[in-house]
């Protein structure tokens, strides 16, 4: 069953940031490689006479993906929401990745300036993807200011550090079984993405895990992979966990044995 | 008078953020501005005047996670 | 870089057991799903007439995989040794995957066993698969008795519980860069085969995961794309964890601020 | 005379293994054979003989993890 | 160096809960095994005629240790504010553990709630023992509000799962050096409360894990031990952690050997 | 229930290993803070004119604690049995800590070597402390050799890493109820060891975790205490984890709200 | 007139909290009071009238973790 | 005759191991010896005679983990 995401019904369950690539080029084949049909961008002053943006802007549109446009790095709700709006102006989209920064170190959000951010954007009809934490409550009130889609954090962004708490993204997932949650930021290795993806979520986006490969292409093949791989197996019900062994070779006709008649 | 635009100081006579623009040299770009952290849309730039001390962004399509 | 199994050059790095599937045709297709080029099959005393056994045999032929016959269930050098030489008889291989049984809870193998009759069928032209745990002692034991490849266990046999001792499978790894090295045993999900062929192992083998999901075809693909992703992480060189966050999205150029000139 | 064959009792005059497993309706198939727990290979069924008591074991593959 | 609450200095780093326990008396017991200097009470409506509260006041009252009263079951501002007057009358006690329910599952705090009725209350003359996540925005939020001592979950209350986010515990008390930090709920063994004071945090509230062990008066002393253990192991600097092996008994003069001259 | 170590009964479930203190002065008052009634001793040729051995014996001989010498640094049956023998007649005790080397870089134990010298050294008349892994079938073994007590690791000596397989120590400690069980070596923090001793482990013996913390008095203490706190957990009978909350604060009586009659 | 006392409906002419607090054989007791949700300290009791319809909270100390 | 004495050679006339303990001045000291890696218990040492090329160690108690 396809993932809606707002208006849009996606193929891929991988998001791509396109920040911090050795080149340009290795951006494109590396979206190529992921099979990413989502991909986020944000809106930076001009520097260098403007090449770096028009190089970017023309990539995008031949890679045919539909861009996120983010508000990283905005601290206050004024920053973040001026930056949503001259997104959708630049980008002609509603869709926004919310980001406001609580924390420097962790760049945590702020859950009280995103849902106040998100529910200014949602009545001004913006389609809000909030970055956020695991907690509960929080997604509550995203969800009551009008978000229709949740992005986690696993870990923070650029740690690499995979699901820093499954409990708290298993309850998460449980408490919000029809709303599209996706893992975003934190994820390091294909092995994390496919773990999310294992435990119900709706989708993964990452950046650095792919950018700061040694291969970003042959790394975001790998991702895109390994996202399939969690999702298929999601929809096709692991086995359970168990404590001892149990013998996959059956035993009966075990040779050099007595029958039992 | 003197504005600060993109968070450097600017001096210039340009009566609205289009003439500003214009001046930049930003007339046939495709940039997003914003006065005083206040966004102002494409449609508005004519009729947006500029008074000293003011603080423009101009901003474009960039790498982003 | 292919892997070499003794003679064998392998494409796919996943190799596939053939026990416990709801029937012979789900087998099958889960076979071809999985991208499987060698397929673990078992000797047993004939029951029912030989349908069964017979069904088996052309579906692995029609399947033109490379089969690995076990000794599962043995608990002696003597069985399994036998054992080793009925199967070579049979179908006709040198390949043979040696389980001594040491202990009926955990299936664990029996290290002692394991390596007098490795010694054994190795000096006999036998190419010895030994199911093992992830002992560093036990493994140079093993290759001095002339194994070419190891199969440590990530966890007791169908218990699905994935890689119980990562520190073990890494220290593993490190000490033998260059000797064919598959977990077998214990991966419950995509993600622990991932995260196995990430650790740098050079293949996984598995069975109850796919018999005994839901969807036994669709966890085989999954798997299937697991291992391939772990795999190309690997080579990838994956980014280094860190304990901080680190922006995505560059700060350069972020508006509302004064430019440091 | 008695032997044990895969585990079961057996009464039979079957001189030889490959008597045997004619007997038992093997001669076509292809079969692994194995006395009191030793190989033996298909090419020596015909001059293996058996004795009371003897244990014999006649496996085909089957699947296996 | 001791530890400040306010204006209590403490000896016992073990803040001790009051429910759940067989009998008063195993409680009284276990207070004094476990060593706790501050025991946690809430306030109920009458029933049974009173007895049972009666009993428990003057259980306390001889156990001669600090009452510290919380908000349990609390949802909104109002209902925690309320509260909060009547213990601080009934206990004649500036101390409240604040709690504001967000989520039934998982008993999760109401960052929002939390937030605002720790303003009202502080400023109200209340000394706050805010029961918190591992949030660092939050937890931020909460000392703008006055709070001087805070209390992240381990887990959610009575589930005796441990340190589900050992991760953001460790960067919230790296971020908060001087705050007293009091890890509070989802602790189920020593080893939790142990890990707990490894981290750094000043001190450990727990309750389920006592009352509702087989023995709660030797688990009481348990914890007590545990809690001394983890702090004293803080202090004195632990190891550091080693991948490789490193041996304790030296080498030199080891016999057998030709020695390096 | 007292634990009886061969002919021993011991208070004191922590046993400590007397090498790498700043001091002799400092490793007597860590012996004494820890506690310990059983120290680890080895054999070295004499350097520096006998001072430091000598002043040692005269400590352990005031320490009045019970020396089990060990084999440290033996890589062959030979030297363990010829070191073993020469310990008893030095140490006037038929104890020995049996390690047999089986490779370098974790000082994994040599499970094949291991055996054969604890069979030789039990028909000898020796009492031996076997230094092995989580191994199963390897642990049977040293059973049948004689040994009366089992000594598996819980990570490399030195690593300081804790339990690097818990699910492997639980099913020893399931396979053997009643046999001794000691974690030896890798436990870096008091959380560790109380962690063992919750899985149910016998005691405890450690030596790098104290002789190389900053204050290796204070940790022996911690030690000595988390040792106690896990045992008498143990015995105590933990609660059951759960996945979801449970209110510590019952909600019968809960103000503001309507009764139900 | 009826009030809620403790989630009850009680039947009451009470005229102020001390009073009904007396009713209800709380006088000597010690416990903490709210009326429709809001706080009233002991030292008020006398001075706080009733109403119909009122809601009132009588609260003593209970185990709590 | 050359010995190796722990590890190092010696030069000396010592004809039995106790001999060559007291000419190391380990005669009065608690130590363990052994002779070619095999043990020789303290009351065999006058007995054991030496010959060129032995290797004898010589042990005394020191820590250990």
């Amino acid at each position: 069953m396809a993932l809606k995401l707002y208006d849009l019904e996606v193929g891929s369950r991988l998001l791509l940031g396109s920040a911090l690539y050795p080149s340009p080029d290795i951006l494109r084949r590396a979206i190529a490689a992921s099979g990413a049909e989502i991909v986020t961008l944000s809106l930076r002053r001009e520097t260098a006479g403007g090449r770096e943006s028009a190089v970017l802007v023309s990539l995008i549109e031949e890679a045919a993906v539909r861009v996120l446009p983010n508000t990283a790095g905005c601290h206050s709700v004024k920053e973040a929401v001026t930056t949503a709006q001259m997104a959708r102006e630049l980008f002609d989209t509603p869709w926004i990745k919310l980001e406001v920064v609580g924390e420097e170190d962790t760049l945590a959000p702020d859950p009280f300036g995103l849902v106040e951010a998100a529910r200014i954007l949602t009545s001004d009809g913006f389609q809000v993807f909030p970055y956020t934490t695991e907690d509960l409550v929080v997604a509550e009130a995203l969800l009551d200011a009008g978000c229709q889609v949740l992005m986690p954090w696993g870990a923070p962004i650029g740690s690499g550090r995979g699901l820093n708490n499954p409990y708290g993204l298993r309850t998460l997932r449980a408490h919000f079984p029809d709303i599209p949650l996706i893992v975003d930021a934190g994820i390091g290795r294909p092995s994390h993405a496919a773990e999310a993806m294992e435990l119900g979520y709706d989708a993964v986006l990452l950046n650095t895990a792919v950018a700061k490969a040694g291969d970003p292409i042959a790394m975001a093949a790998a991702f895109g992979k390994a996202v399939e791989a969690g999702r298929l197996a999601f929809e096709a019900e692991p086995m359970e966990e168990r404590d001892m062994a149990s013998p996959s070779t059956p035993l009966a006709g075990l040779p050099f044995s007595m029958s039992e008649a | 008078m003197t504005l600060t635009v993109n968070g450097r100081p600017l001096e210039t006579d340009a009566p609205s953020l289009e003439a500003l623009l214009a001046e930049l040299g930003y007339a046939d770009r495709k940039v997003a501005t914003a006065v005083n952290g206040t966004f102002v849309r494409a449609t508005l730039r004519a009729e947006t005047s500029l008074a000293p001390g003011d603080q423009i962004d101009v901003v474009v399509p960039m790498q982003g996670g």
